[in-house]
């Protein structure tokens, strides 16, 4: 049936795009059951196909496939293209990012069902966001998949965008919501700093490479790493370590590292099936997978490396701090994947990028299962995200419970989880590694343990367990939700629990991605951790601290919230505490900081220049000021003309003298 | 080597720069005329005539020393055209007059700016 | 005494026109108010009789007569072809204008056919006692023209201020020329010119004979600070006499500057250069800069016109045959334009309203198209905006200029004709953008609408083609 | 097939006198005649542009579709004609972009709308001439006449404040072309021609390169505008009508850019390689100074007027990188040509984007009479097909990949990389900039609760209206996806172009 | 000093205060009449330089008609001497540098330096029998025929221009003209107009 690996790599991104725009454009002809099928089929057909592609990948061996779909433009000889890369990590982010997609197409049938009522009536955007919806989310399936199946950067740029649009449609997906509306300009705008960096650093790229194509630049970057580049004058940078910290600050923007984070909470305005696969599962590893793509660029720079790391660890344990104070159940988790995305982030500060990969695998499985569920409880509640009028959902909440059960489990690392797979072995990684930093991320990650397990359980047993605190009217229509939105949630789960035993061996340890990732010798700290099983990996965590940590976490978070439920307020209140959780609440003044510097900030500067610069000095001096002057002068001079005769004669004759004193007397 | 001017007093004789001066400095007091007088547009005619009067000592004394009668021809000219401009000059006197009562030449400030 | 038969021939065109000027100033003391069409048409045909006896007389042969005080040479030929048919239509557009007027008379036709012949002599001049004496012929013709609607008192204050001033500008000619005559020994052109090329001759008393002289000269053409009397004679005199004094006579004008400077005093380019800078300067900057301050068309097409003169100067300055070429494309182009923009006067007009405000031209796109587009045209055009024939004929004066490496000055010239677009455009923007204040359309004579329309689309049509005439006064120059 | 056709002047002539025709058709109060008139030139025209773009030759970089009549013999001025890569895809944008203006305007204009059609249809005439006169004084004839029809259009058919706006526009204008005029004559004494081949081939010694440059460079930079000589643009586009804006948008400011390739470069290499500080400079102010600015714009023809001189930017950005480039890389060119050619890429994709964009805002100015930012919002729940178009284009106006506004800035980001870090720094800020205040403008119209009654009571986009943003979001997208064929035509042209820079034209000997 | 010197500057004097006086008297018969007195004296310098047949018609011409004309004309208008102007005093200084300045820059010119007696020889008395009226018809009607044509077109000119300006058909006085009686119709009589009424402001 299909000719070739191209040919399959080709309906692998056009199923959802066509399914995208067949619901796009036509969706108040199809309905919203055409709508939702025919996007549901494309992405399944995407998820099949990327399977098979797996298949042959993984299983069958076969080499990587690096070829072209056409070429976007030739300038002087350089070629961009639009192509394909399809090795061992590819493969697996097609799956991954696919069969998330796959789930969420299905769970929003469910979510969406009645979306008509998050709209003010009459609004004709209403009838047809059903379909807009799907549209949506389809075609992100398409940009991610363009995005991480491209072979040169110029791709990989095209997909990082469009990804960030989508995310920018989704977040304000309910378009009359002012904070919606805020929050995916906000997004936008912060992922474009990181693009900024990242489009200088594609430049810096094509400076020494000449191309955009990935195999020439990893081909070639030997060739260059003592290249050095003057960014200002007497300063000599090396030209690895600049093209490292600038697509760097890409993913910055993209995976939400501090101090370009700020937009992902706000972010989850937007409905909770885009949470989960965008803001969660898929496009905010764009940057972890990018960075681990480049590995062969990073692996020549310690310093980037460094900045990777040092990054990666503040992300990690200061946003995990952030999730402790949120009383909105999906930011709670919106701080996790923040963490967490930190996590990866030190992942491949430490060149463990196997290890980050595979974390962001495992988290997205989890983190979408926890959005997910964190969906459903919000549609049991009738879209109440407030923690604090939640409590004992299990029983009536069962699936929903139980899956998000399993979900944390794997977030806080509980040995035998998926996400405990992943993340002791980036911190395993973390504790072998010896560039600047590390010791700091060390710390940063070990402490991010204890805290991921005190607030995602805190979560936990705020919602399913304890009082309930909703009102008597919610609580009497309270029940689990429909199939399509609990078969999702089973489904993720079942990756959430098995996938690091399949996996982890092979993907961390073993050579799976041996001909995607490039790792020095000296750099190689996932070969000093060695395990050797995924068993192994267990009996040797329970003798370590994250174990240990992790315990702790929960153990407080069941005191503290199951027990001794007035402690936490009172905590509140101590002297230091008191400060630090104002610091909290505030997101350490960053969106203060943001708010005055650069939203303020710019617009004074805007007016600024405007005002005085264009208005008063260009326009009003120098344009109008000259006619101004010309008119002036004009009505000056128009008095010369009296009207008197011997004015007249006067002037002729003073003209005259003028004329002899110029000419005949000098 | 210019000689000393009194030597020219000495030799009893004229020089064409006496006629000229006496031109110029006429020429000069007829133009200070057209703007000093701001009363009678007549006397503004009568120093037009002055004006002529001025050159035409100037052709006749340049003509005398050039031994050239072409300068007393131009002279010649110039007397009948000074006379077609009085005619004209007095004639478009007349019609001001009648139009404003005035011949005033502060009075003619109609038109300015 | 050795006197040779002069060739009468060659004056032909001048005999024609005095003769018929006679004739008709005869036949008309015995027509009645009825038939003064017979004056008009008797005018038009001199003017047609004479275009014919120029036209078979065009050779590029320069050619001397009645002593060397005639001279006949392609550009005044040419100078002669294009001074009749500006005033022949001159006489197409304002018959209705004067009709209306009670100026319908056949002094009108007979002082501006002297005028015509006035400004022949000049061109054909080539003695200072000829320049001289047509320069006078036209300006009594011109003189008078001003004053001739009798119970106008604008109109004599015009001619009033008008004739004082250009006798005392006259005056300073002829003390110029006296002075020349002086110190070369000669009235003829060619000696002169022949005297200074020796050499011998003190240059500053060339010069001061020469100010005296461009001051005359400028007068004429209406330079800063000679110019007090254009606004004032253009704006008091009735539109058709405007019309009139303000194109025709510039061709004259030119001619006279050219015969002075360039046949007479060549010798002394180096020197006239420099005041002729100087006036094109002042004129450029004055003549531009005050338009912008009139609210009286008439006045600010006069005020125009002194920067048009300033433009004319500089293709003469240039000192080269070119720049006289261009400087006399210059002239010819002005003058239709100058025919254009005070036809669209006179058509505005009717009895007893002048329209001569700018306020008048309010809304005139809504009330008539057609004529609005046609001053459109001229307007861009006196702008020098492309494709307009004024554009040309200020390429060809700044071509002259930078080839002489006056480059500063071009920008300079460019400059003010920036700053001088701005009240053409006001003028646009009158007829276009404002609203009207009444709703009737104009209803201009067939006769006039027919002759402004052909006059506005020549200014576009030349400005698509102008190569013929460019070609045509290059010739004249350059053989 | 084409070749014996006269294909350029049938441009340049069957708009302009079409547009006399319709003209005189105008006289109808309703001038539908005129307007059906109208369309069909329009319509011709572009077609006749379109074997222009299929019969291109892409294998050579000579001058293409030559005409040549004599025309003015005293000067040596000639109907000279011809295109190559760099004019021919603005040839085509020209004819493409009268259709829709026509189209735009069909219901819109009330007052006198033969006149308004026969000004626009003379202006393509014009501007078609500008870019395919291979004549300097032609150029400069079409260069200048091209004001008068877009005087009148903004004069009559502008905003209230509209004659303060157009006499603007006219004088800035003029008086920025008047000190090219001198320049062109210099060279014409210099060259004894006018065509501008022969003034690319002309050995100019520095001082008079510097000159001559300046003189170009008022012309071209009042046109493109730059800063600070941007301040016409956004008084003209607030007053004019939304096909003028269009017209100014997307063909009149490539004008200006076009001239930059066509005089500045090719006449004045060194005095460009010299000056190419200041060039620079300018172009980063614009991109910088006015992103901000735009930031705090009320007025939404205002904002996007503001973006197109940032977008223009990048334009004059790319034009006169190739000497850094040099400069920095050991005197190789290498790398110029995407500059000129992202350039290139950005005037035209801008043409697409900044007339997409008028037209948005003429849509709604047509049903709200204001073009206030204030008094919108929510205008995506009475206008969802509008909405998504206008969140499309404003996309692409902030230089989302995939859309056309992508691929110029791009390339001359990428070539100022080349050339020096800082400058890529400070070009790269539109990436922030240009999405933030469109983003921003797009969030506070589109986006929101229902601010008031009259928001309320619009209405969607009808067929006529569809039908032009959908052409227009094609070519976007299209330019976007797939901007090989666009390349290709240029390709040779620009290498040619940086090839003939890079020879240094001061005569030996001289300095 | 000569006797022609004598003369010479006498009459000099004469025509500089006879043309100064022309300026600044007040009233316009006695500048006439000074600036008759100029022509007279001039006519005598012209005497000096031998150009009798100008000198007697500078007298006879301008004397005998012009100035005749002159006074004709302001008796006719029959001008009071209307009051100075304020601010004459206040004007007059400058205007009185100006007018010096001029005349020296004038003189400087002429002066003896380019104009003296060593530069141009004083020439020779014409013998008794040289008419210069013949000298001068001689020329006139040969070498200067075309000038002398012109300038008689200009005296026709000034007749032609003056009689136009001046001639009255008194506007005032009504006259009788049958040509138009008998062509009127009754439509040039009477016009049935329609005016919409209008409000009062």
């Amino acid at each position: 049936m299909f000719d070739s690996i191209q040919d399959i790599s080709l309906y692998i991104v056009l199923a959802p795009l066509i399914g995208a725009i067949i619901a796009g454009l036509f969706g108040g002809v199809i309905g919203r059951a055409g709508a939702h099928t025919v996007t549901i089929i494309g992405v399944a057909i995407a998820f099949a196909l990327s399977l098979l592609v797996f298949k042959y990948i993984v299983f069958d061996g076969m080499e990587p496939q690096n070829f072209s779909v056409y070429t976007w433009l030739i300038s002087e000889g350089i070629r961009f293209e639009i192509g394909f890369l399809i090795d061992e990590l590819t493969a697996m982010m097609m799956v991954v990012v696919t069969f998330v997609s796959l789930m969420v197409h299905i769970y929003t049938v469910g979510y969406m069902s009645h979306d008509e009522e998050n709209w003010p009536s009459g609004s004709l955007a209403a009838p047809n966001s059903y379909q807009r919806f799907f549209s949506y989310i389809s075609l992100f399936t398409f940009s991610m998949l363009m995005l991480v199946m491209a072979n040169n950067f110029l791709q990989l740029f095209f997909g990082w965008e469009a990804v960030g649009l989508v995310s920018y449609l989704l977040i304000g997906f309910w378009s009359s919501r002012e904070s919606a509306v805020f929050a995916n300009l906000k997004a936008f705008l912060v992922n474009r700093v990181g693009d900024f960096g990242f489009l200088l650093g594609i430049g810096a790229v094509l400076m020494y490479f000449n191309t955009l194509d990935y195999a020439s630049v990893f081909n070639a970057v030997e060739l260059h790493k003592d290249m050095t580049i003057s960014i200002w004058p007497g300063s000599e940078w090396n030209i690895i370590t600049v093209i490292g910290i600038l697509l760097f600050i890409g993913a910055m923007g993209k995976s939400a590292q501090v101090p370009l984070h700020v937009w992902l909470p706000d972010s989850m305005e937007g409905p909770t099936p885009i949470s989960a696969l965008i803001h969660a599962a898929t496009m905010v590893t764009a940057g972890i997978f990018m960075v681990a793509r480049m590995s062969p660029i990073y692996e020549l720079s310690e310093v980037a490396l460094s900045f990777v790391l040092i990054i990666g660890a503040i992300t990690a344990l200061f946003m995990g701090l952030l999730g402790l104070v949120q009383h909105d159940i999906k930011r709670v988790v919106a701080y996790s994947t923040l963490s967490q995305l930190g996590y990866m982030t030190v992942a491949l500060g430490a060149s463990a990028y196997a290890a980050g990969v595979f974390h962001l695998m495992t988290h997205a499985f989890f983190k979408a299962l926890l959005f997910l569920a964190a969906g459903s409880v919000i549609i049991a509640l009738h879209h109440k995200q407030d923690m604090r009028e939640m409590g004992g959902l299990r029983k009536y909440m069962p699936i929903t419970w139980i899956t998000s059960l399993i979900g944390s489990l794997a977030l806080i690392g509980a040995p035998g989880f998926s996400g405990f797979f992943s993340k002791d072995s980036i911190i395993e990684a973390v504790g072998h590694s010896t560039i600047p930093g590390a010791g700091f991320a060390y710390f940063a990650v070990l402490a991010g343990v204890f805290i991921t397990a005190l607030y995602s359980f805190r979560m936990y047993f705020l919602v399913f367990h304890g009082k309930e605190r909703m009102d008597a009217h919610t609580r009497s229509h309270l029940h689990e939700s429909p199939a399509v939105v609990t078969v999702p949630l089973i489904l993720l789960a079942i990756p959430s629990v098995i996938i690091g035993w399949i996996y982890v061996d092979s993907m961390v340890f073993g050579d799976f991605f041996a001909n995607a990732i490039t790792v020095l010798p000296e750099h190689d700290v996932l070969s000093q951790v060695g395990f050797t099983t995924a068993f192994g990996m267990i009996l040797h965590s329970l003798v370590t601290a994250p174990f240990w940590l992790a315990l702790a976490g929960v153990g407080v978070a069941w005191y503290l919230y199951m027990l001794r439920t007035d402690l936490p307020a009172k905590i509140v209140q101590l002297p230091v505490i008191r400060t630090l959780y104002a610091l909290l609440q505030r997101n350490y003044g960053f969106d203060a900081f943001n708010n005055l510097v650069f939203g303020r900030g710019s617009r004074g500067l805007g007016t600024g220049l405007w005002k005085a610069g264009d208005v008063t000095i260009i326009d009003g001096l120098l344009v109008n000021g000259s006619a101004r002057l010309v008119g002036l002068i004009s009505s000056l001079l128009r008095h010369v003309q009296s009207g008197y005769l011997y004015h007249y004669a006067f002037a002729m004759i003073i003209g005259l003298l003028a004329l002899f004193g110029l000419f005949v007397v000098a | 080597m210019p000689r000393n001017v009194s030597d020219d007093w000495g030799q009893g004789m004229i020089a064409l720069s006496d006629y000229l001066t006496v031109a110029a400095i006429l020429f000069g007091l007829s133009m200070a005329g057209m703007f000093i007088n701001r009363k009678n547009i007549i006397i503004l005619l009568m120093c037009i005539e002055l004006m002529l009067l001025a050159v035409n000592i100037n052709f006749i004394a340049f003509s005398h020393f050039l031994g050239d009668v072409a300068g007393q021809i131009f002279v010649f000219f110039i007397l009948t055209v000074a006379a077609a401009e009085a005619a004209i000059g007095l004639a478009i006197l007349v019609v001001l007059f009648r139009n404003r009562g005035s011949i005033n030449v502060a009075d003619m400030d109609t038109l300015k700016g | 005494m050795n006197f040779e038969m002069p060739n009468f021939a060659l004056a032909m065109p001048e005999m024609f026109v005095l003769g018929m000027t006679c004739f008709i100033l005869m036949v008309d003391m015995f027509l009645s108010e009825r038939s003064r069409v017979v004056t008009y048409l008797l005018a038009q045909a001199t003017l047609v009789g004479a275009f014919i006896l120029s036209l078979s007389l065009f050779s590029p042969l320069r050619e001397l007569s009645f002593s060397n005080t005639f001279v006949l040479d392609p550009m005044a030929s040419l100078l002669k072809l294009a001074v009749y048919a500006v005033v022949f239509t001159v006489f197409l557009y304002t018959r209705s204008y004067l009709r209306d007027r009670n100026m319908y008379t056949g002094e009108f036709y007979v002082l501006a056919l002297f005028g015509v012949l006035g400004m022949m002599v000049m061109i054909s001049a080539h003695s200072f006692l000829t320049l001289y004496l047509g320069l006078e012929l036209l300006s009594l013709s011109m003189y008078a023209m001003v004053a001739l609607q009798r119970d106008n008192r604008v109109a004599s204050e015009a001619a009033m201020k008008y004739f004082l001033l250009g006798a005392m500008a006259s005056a300073m000619l002829l003390y110029g020329m006296s002075m020349l005559y002086g110190v070369t020994g000669s009235l003829d052109l060619g000696e002169v010119s022949q005297v200074i090329a020796e050499g011998e001759i003190n240059r500053l008393l060339l010069v001061f004979g020469l100010v005296f002289m461009l001051v005359g000269v400028a007068f004429k053409l209406g330079a800063v600070p000679f110019h007090m009397w254009v606004p004032d004679v253009y704006h008091g005199a009735p539109t058709a006499v405007t019309q009139f004094i303000s194109t025709a006579p510039k061709l004259a004008a030119f001619a006279l500057l050219i015969r002075l400077l360039v046949d007479g005093l060549g010798g002394l380019q180096h020197e006239w250069h420099d005041i002729l800078v100087l006036l094109a300067v002042l004129s450029l900057s004055v003549g531009n800069v005050i338009a912008i301050a009139q609210s009286n068309i008439k006045r600010m097409l006069a005020y125009s016109g002194i920067s048009h003169a300033g433009f004319l100067l500089l293709g003469v300055l240039s000192g080269t045959p070119e720049g006289y070429a261009a400087g006399m494309f210059y002239a010819i182009v002005y003058s239709i334009m100058g025919l254009a923009g005070f036809g669209m006067v006179l058509l505005m007009s009717r009895v007893g309203f002048e329209a001569d405000a700018l306020e008048d031209y309010k809304g005139l796109n809504q009330r008539s198209p057609w004529f609005a587009l046609m001053m459109m045209f001229i307007m861009f055009s006196m702008a020098g905006v492309p494709p307009f024939i004024g554009f040309w004929a200020k390429l060809s004066v700044l071509q002259a200029i930078v080839s002489v490496d006056l480059i500063w000055l071009a920008a300079v010239a460019v400059i003010f004709s920036v700053i001088g677009a701005y009240y053409y455009l006001r003028v646009i923007k009158l007829m276009y953008f404002d609203a009207p204040e009444t709703t009737t359309a104009l209803q201009p004579g067939r006769e006039l609408s027919m002759v402004f329309s052909a006059n506005a689309l020549l200014i576009l049509g030349m400005g698509i083609f102008p190569s013929a005439l460019m070609a045509l006064c290059l010739q004249a120059f350059v053989l | 097939m084409f070749a014996d056709l006269p294909i350029l002047s049938l441009l340049i002539w069957v708009p302009i006198i079409g547009g006399l025709l319709v003209m005189l058709a105008g006289s109808g109060r309703s001038g539908l005649e005129a307007k059906v008139l109208a369309l069909l030139v329009s319509l011709l025209t572009f077609a006749i542009s379109l074997p222009l773009f299929f019969g291109f030759d892409s294998s050579t970089a000579a001058m293409q579709f030559n005409e040549f009549k004599p025309w003015i013999a005293a000067f040596g001025i000639n109907y000279h004609l011809g295109v190559d890569g760099i004019s021919m895809p603005l040839i085509v944008l020209t004819t493409f972009t009268t259709v829709l203006v026509v189209i735009a305007g069909w219901e819109v204009i009330k007052n006198k709308p033969a006149q308004y059609m026969a000004a626009f249809l003379i202006m393509e005439g014009l501007m078609i001439g500008v870019f395919s006169a291979l004549d300097a004084m032609l150029f400069y004839v079409f260069w200048e006449a091209m004001l008068i029809p877009m005087f009148i259009v903004i004069g009559i058919w502008g905003g209230d404040n509209r004659v303060y706006a157009t006499i603007k526009f006219f004088l800035y204008t003029f008086l920025g072309s008047v000190f090219m005029l001198i320049a062109l004559l210099w060279l014409y004494g210099q060259a004894d021609s006018f065509a501008i081949l022969d003034f690319h081939a002309l050995p100019i010694s520095a001082t008079a390169q510097i000159w001559i440059f300046l003189a170009f460079l008022v012309a071209f930079a009042v046109k493109v505008p730059m800063w600070p000589v941007h301040t016409w643009l956004p008084d003209a586009h607030v007053q004019a009508p939304t096909g003028g804006s269009v017209i100014l948008a997307a063909i009149m400011l490539k004008l200006g850019a076009y001239g930059f390739l066509r005089f500045s470069l090719p006449i004045t290499p060194d005095a460009s390689q010299s000056l190419d500080w200041l060039m620079i400079g300018l172009s980063l102010i614009a991109i910088a100074y006015i992103g901000f600015v735009a930031l705090v714009q009320r007025d939404m023809k205002k904002l996007i007027a503001y973006s197109s001189i940032a977008h223009m930017g990048f334009v004059t950005l790319g034009f006169f990188i190739p000497w850094m480039i040099a400069a920095n890389n050991g005197g190789s060119f290498a790398g110029a040509a995407m500059g000129i050619s992202g350039g290139m890429v950005q005037m035209i994709a801008h043409g697409f984007v900044s007339a997409a964009m008028f037209l948005c805002v003429g849509v709604m100015y047509d049903r709200m009479h204001s073009r206030e930012i204030n008094d919108y919002g929510g205008v995506v729940h009475v206008m969802p097909k509008f909405a998504g178009f206008m969140v499309l284009f404003a996309m692409a106006n902030a230089g989302l990949p995939s859309t056309a506004g992508f691929v110029g800035e791009f390339m001359v980001i990428l070539a100022a990389f080349k050339a020096n870090f800082w400058i890529a720094f400070v070009a790269a800020t539109t990436l922030i900039l240009g999405a933030a205040y469109t983003l921003w403008m797009v969030k506070r119209v589109i986006y929101g609760e229902i601010v008031n009654e009259k928001v309320a009571a619009l209405k969607d986009i009808n067929a006529r209206e569809f039908l032009i943003l959908a052409v227009l979001a094609f070519m976007v997208l299209l330019l976007g996806v797939w901007p090989a064929p666009l390349l290709e035509v240029m390709d040779l042209t620009v290498q040619q172009l940086v090839e003939h820079i890079s020879v240094s034209k001061i005569p030996a000997g001289a300095m | 000093m000569s006797f022609e010197q004598i003369v010479f500057y006498f009459f000099a004097a004469v025509l500089i205060l006879a043309a100064g006086a022309v300026i600044t008297v007040r009233s316009a018969v006695h500048a006439a009449l000074f600036l008759v007195l100029a022509f007279f004296t001039t006519a005598a310098l012209w005497l000096l330089l031998e150009a009798e047949f100008l000198a007697i018609t500078l007298v006879l011409v301008y004397v005998g008609a012009v100035m005749v004309l002159f006074l004709f004309v302001v008796m006719m208008l029959d001008i009071n001497a209307a009051p100075m102007r304020e601010g004459f005093a206040r004007y007059l200084p400058v205007a009185a540098l100006v007018a010096v300045l001029t005349v020296v820059v004038m003189v400087m010119a002429v002066g003896r330096e380019h104009f003296g007696l060593d530069q141009f020889a004083a020439p020779e008395r014409m013998s008794a029998d040289v008419s210069n009226t013949r000298m001068l018809g001689e020329q006139l009607y040969t070498v200067y025929l075309y000038p002398f044509e012109i300038a008689a077109v200009i005296l026709l000119v000034a007749i032609v221009a003056a009689i136009a300006l001046t001639l009255r058909r008194r506007p005032g006085t009504r006259y009788q003209s049958v040509e138009k009686q008998v062509r009127v119709r009754s439509e040039d009589r009477l016009k049935v107009i329609k005016m919409n009424a209008e409000e009062r402001k």
